[in-house]
């Protein structure tokens, strides 16, 4: 494998030659043309041979490791690099790795590098979001193919996706767990219908909701074996978590304590000193604890990072990483509120509404979304503290017992 | 919410309540979002003719008497104003009423009142300044007495329903002291840029005053005197604003809690599990403190006890601090659907957020809660 | 029943002819002069027709009202009334009387009220703090006695009481809570052991724990029936509530926020004007939070004692102030280590050590003894907000099945 | 606990770790409570032959190359001084070797470098003043030479082992910055009070300087230009104390998760509670974030990186913050056993309160860092 200091130096040089300084674009949902953009600069990424650094070649990707790729996202920081990939790249990608067959993963493991295919995750469902084990979406084994029924919701990116991983039930005897299969589904296909999902800040959608309708998908889209849904589905929250986090796969591909949050706090102490009420003493303390938990959460990020590359720490540690950012995303926009006053959630007429009142009001995203504070909190002190689980029998019951104590 | 109602009070809330269930249901209200003034005369004439702007007035004038305690009557309706979260500039009239038929001793606005109860003239009440300036001591308006004439010059912000209002009681500094004023909203020299808030149905606008010139009989009170009215006011606007956040925090609490029974989730309905539980009863102790310190606040102004003013700044202290925290919760407790535009949640949440901020942040009061403790 | 303006000024006149005003003692565990002043307080109050003014005049009281028992309260606030008798009158007696048979009834209630008799609670055991139904003490019924063998835990003032009610348990094969009965025992009986529990803080003992070894007892002091334990217990723990809450027949003896817990937050606004750490703005938050906070308790406190004297509120309302007192005393000890900087926990040799550090030491004690913040949190969310249980069947196996399960 | 240790550094830990249960264990703390010192000259020499004290002073000078991260290495051994709420002056004698090894570019002191890390010399670090004051700005203590003598004037407090020290490195203010002069236990016009804290063994003296003369040679670096110097030694003190905090976090913390999964209550082990796993998850979030920001302000340290005081004091103040926190909810968790003498949770729980106050509370420390930020 390619020593690490060589592939700094080669990754520097094709940086500085091909790659442009960010400009510090705004964060949020992005339009076709920033799309267009980055499937420009992911093909070319690509063609170089710097993505997928630690996929195996066989798929396309460079045959090196997660080494790499920390080299690779520390000698591009500061350089306009893909963003929209984390689900795909980070997240989806590593996945179909693990699960999928020869031919799903030849196939399109790939185009997902090339940026020409992206994945979404469809997991969660209008009736349970946290408990996605309780999937009601149906597929249906038909000769050579499975018929797929039901609706999926919370899926980021779905717009523009081109295939989605869909937990969906096969087997309603079987217990909870058990009667899942996980689907490579396109989301062109007939029978999907796609609808947006209007955020509490009333702005343009980040989310949608999915309905499919007799929806034929090949036998091959099958992900892992008929009951093993929910082995697959954990890899790919394990996933999500540590792209979220920004450790594991997902490294350097935009997600952990991201640019945008850095100059959002900023911000609080430039509004601080604009207005009146940084004059005032009441807030100071607030401002320098966001602060500090700011630091101290990209710091304990460098400590994971570490532990997992240097194999200290296996398993569920992005679950702390995750609940972090869930803790200190509500927290500093409740700061905000206090440092910018009424100035924070009231404004002139024509100008842009107040971010400071809206950002607290979407402020639980992150919370709650990709396995909330709650979610995180069982994975840590179950798994990562090995404290005992709650007795409960909806493990072990066939589901179809466990939907009729639902009214 | 009080405990020991009077019948006529409970009869004054439940009829307030089934007005707003009737006339003012959130889908109402979400219809609203895009209007440019939040509500319409025609919803304010409603509210008028329901009593509900009586009650700050004194019988004499055509007011109501309920209980013998108008800011407690009053806070009955702040608060279905909250549960409702209902557009419509109840407090600013309520604060404007206090300040013509009780403060102002002269009584020479008293004319007014008939108007105003009946939601023909529709007031404002011009308070803090740029820059969340909530601190009468370090207010820039300023007013002279020349001649026959009063000249008003400075800025007032966040003046609820301040681009809708017929008329509107500034209160600036004067040589001596602070002085109020009613300014018609014709005034030349007045100029008024409406604004937006977090709010679905509430305006705020601001009033830029150069050298507007009134004549004398525009003054509310003496001139250099008008502190303690002010005070009274600050103190009657601060609960009733407590009053209805409460509304609003009760209500979002009930809606989730309700939510979280018929939400299952790992095959038993979330309000079962224990570590929601326990955030929920933090909750229902905070929304009782929260109703008990408002309770406690509005019985000290009425009294016009010594201590008034310390417990409505304690009041919205302990209710903006406790009220954020507990509708952000809530969207936790509910999860996803409370991130989305269509789930009414909200609602609630942007009322209190704006609440928490107008007349000053806790963090602002608490500043002074100290500095008075020290003194 | 007498008048209430009446009795106003009947009390009022006693109280100025025959009490002295508070002196202001510190709080604490009190020497054997403070007890025998309370007790001579105490007996003049009875003699007076001023104890137990709630209690039917069979068992001694007066024969009004808990109304009656307010006024009583406010008309003696500054001045010096007994201090010792919270548990015996103001959480025993009303027990004993919810549960005692007439014969003691009518032999111990005089005594409790006049201040000759000294019950206390012996509910906790080694075994188990919350969890008091899970008593392991043995209750064995002989022709006309119980022998009692085991030990309890955490009964303040066992040191000089005379009887405490003891949970214990008669029958192995019933559920959990129905094999339990209520005892009153003589605390001088032969085979019952008293001993000091060491408080954290390292100062006299506030608790103690107690065995019993084959100590027999009449069959008339059983409290309620043989399988009624648990429901004289959690009446027991009711009134408790109420007590510590002030609310209820221990209004007014000093439960609730008292002048203690009052004189202290006042202490940490002198301690920040003395130290230089107030001249910094650094604390003037916490300082501000935390006297917010104990207004507020007060007037949360009057709301819902106004609402159980007006009968709109019933049930478990003592566990909201309850609980409420558990979040706050602690905070306010943080507070104080806040404010003190150094100063709270180092100190000169010689000088009394920082009471500062000592109460930050010992602030779980409100928010453990008497029902943890946990249980409180427990009752509130369950019995007054109506929230499911948590699945769990420790309520309907055997006991002894239930043993098995520890290892 | 840092992740990422050499052979070496790991070998250290263990050492260090099964020292102290071998020679320190709790009961043997708790025996010293009543002691005047908290500790004996027996204890310190078996901490020195240990190597510990060896860990901050340069190689050639008789000290320990362990990773050539000395502030790292040092704060392994301050972890498990915490984890044993071991007594013995380690944080002072650290930052005096820093002073003397490392600072002091005269070298003058570097003579007393051997017999401090045998353990013979023992010295303290007289640096805040009362009033908790922690702000070299704000000293008040002096110092000026004349002709060839130093005059010495002023208070310090807090001096950890100051009563038990044969020589303590003072920081005064003199004409034209800072100055720092070692002062002999047994020097004219110095008059020590000994003093006690919460924690079982660690004591703090006052010292009060009147007119103490000194010779020249009493300085440590320049006159007037120690400033650079007692900023480095105040990092690698809080650092230090951070690394002790955590120690003694790590261990109540495992302590208490053991009783948890032991405790039943209402039929299973407390440690399956759902409300209260969610706080522990929350303690362990809180404990590897004060572990990773205490690492990253070693390695600014030894770096000598732009931003390691600014590192310093975000480490002391999430550290010192969260600790508190945790070990007070440990005793919340662990229920009634852990408000009695006999349970040894609040040995360490006295240990995290000293070291949140000593060297600056948090809330001092996030007004310094406010400031900063809006500089």
């Amino acid at each position: 494998m390619e020593d690490i200091e060589d592939f700094r130096r080669r990754a520097q040089a094709w940086i500085r030659e091909n790659l442009v300084l960010e400009t510090g674009e705004p964060t949020g949902p992005r339009g076709a043309e920033a799309r267009q953009r980055d499937r420009d600069l992911q093909r070319m990424i690509f063609d170089a041979g710097f993505a997928g650094l630690a996929i195996p070649t066989e798929y396309g990707g460079a045959g090196l490791s997660l080494e790499h790729q920390r080299v690779w996202a520390a000698e591009a920081e500061g350089y306009a690099t893909p963003k929209g990939y984390m689900v795909s790249i980070g997240m989806m990608l590593p996945t179909l790795l693990d699960h999928g067959n020869e031919t799903l993963k030849r196939r399109h493991i790939p185009r997902m590098l090339r940026g020409d295919e992206i994945w979404i995750q469809l997991l969660s469902e209008p009736s349970g979001g946290s408990d996605m084990a309780g999937a009601l979406t149906k597929a249906v084994r038909r000769s050579d193919s499975y018929l797929i029924n039901g609706s999926k919701m919370w899926s980021s990116g779905a717009d523009t996706a081109d295939y989605g991983m869909c937990l969906a039930r096969i087997d309603w005897d079987a217990p909870k767990h058990r009667g899942l299969g996980m689907f490579a589904i396109p989301l062109r296909a007939k029978g999907v219908t796609i609808e947006p999902i209007i955020p509490v800040t009333g702005g343009p959608a980040h989310f949608f909701i999915e309905y499919f309708d007799d929806v034929e998908i090949p036998r091959e889209n099958l992900i892992g074996g008929e009951g093993d849904g929910w082995t697959v589905a954990q890899r790919l929250l394990f996933h999500e978590r540590n792209a979220t986090a920004g450790v594991g796969y997902g490294y350097g591909l935009g997600g952990g304590s991201s640019e945008g949050s850095t100059s959002w706090r900023k911000d609080i102490v430039r509004l601080a000193k604009a207005s009146e009420v940084a004059g005032d003493p009441a807030t100071a303390q607030l401002i320098a604890e966001d602060y500090v938990n700011m630091v101290v959460a990209r710091q304990l990020g460098e400590r994971i990072n570490t532990g997992m590359r240097m194999g200290l720490l296996q398993g569920h540690w992005g679950s702390l990483l995750k609940l972090g950012m869930g803790i200190d995303t509500p927290f500093n926009a409740e700061v905000a509120l206090a440092v910018c006053g009424a100035d924070g959630v009231v404004w002139t007429d024509g100008e842009a509404p107040g971010d400071v009142g809206l950002n607290w009001l979407s402020c639980r995203g992150i919370s709650i979304a990709g396995g909330s504070n709650e979610i995180q909190r069982n994975i840590v002190s179950e798994r990562l503290l090995g404290l005992p689980r709650e007795p409960g029998d909806d493990k072990s019951l066939p589901f179809s017992e466990l939907l009729k104590r639902r009214r | 919410m009080r405990l020991d109602l009077t019948e006529e009070q409970l009869l004054l809330r439940d009829t307030a309540r089934r007005f707003m269930e009737a006339e003012s249901p959130l889908p109402r209200v979400r219809d609203q979002f895009d209007s440019v003034e939040g509500f319409s005369r025609a919803w304010w004439s409603k509210v008028s003719e329901m009593g509900f702007t009586s009650l700050m007035a004194p019988e004499s004038l055509g007011g109501t008497t309920l209980s013998g305690n108008p800011a407690r009557d009053a806070a009955i309706v702040a608060e279905e104003f909250g549960r409702a979260v209902a557009p419509g500039p109840f407090l600013p009239t309520a604060v404007v009423l206090q300040a013509i038929g009780s403060d102002d001793e002269t009584g020479s606005h008293r004319a007014l009142v008939p108007e105003l109860i009946s939601g023909q003239l529709m007031v404002a009440w011009a308070f803090g300044e740029p820059g969340s300036c909530w601190r009468p001591e370090s207010f820039r308006a300023s007013v002279r007495v020349s001649g026959d004439e009063i000249i008003l010059n400075g800025t007032k912000a966040y003046v609820e329903a301040g681009a809708e209002a017929d008329l509107t009681l500034v209160t600036a500094r004067s040589e001596r002291g602070l002085t109020q004023v009613f300014v018609p909203a014709d005034a030349p020299g007045l100029s008024v840029t409406p604004g937006r808030s977090l709010d679905f149905v509430r305006r705020f606008a601001t009033l830029r005053f150069e050298d507007v010139r009134l004549p004398l009989s525009s003054l509310v009170g003496e001139p250099d005197q008008a502190e303690k009215a002010v005070t009274r006011q600050l103190q009657l606007a601060l609960l009733l604003q407590c009053a209805e956040t409460n509304g609003s925090v009760e209500r979002a609490f009930e809606m989730t809690i309700g939510y979280m029974g018929e939400r299952y989730a790992f095959g038993r309905p979330i309000a079962s599990y224990q570590a929601l539980k326990h955030r929920v009863a933090d909750m229902a102790l905070w929304i009782h403190s929260a109703m008990a310190t408002t309770d406690s606040g509005l019985q000290a102004f009425d009294a016009r006890a010594q201590n008034a003013f310390e417990l409505a700044t304690i009041a919205k202290t302990y209710v903006a601090t406790k009220s954020t925290q507990i509708v952000s919760d809530l969207a936790q407790l509910t999860g996803g659907i409370a991130m989305t535009w269509d789930y009414d949640l909200h609602m609630f949440q942007r009322r209190v957020a704006v609440n928490r901020a107008v007349l000053g942040t806790p963090e602002h009061h608490r500043l002074e809660i100290y500095r008075s403790l020290c003194a």
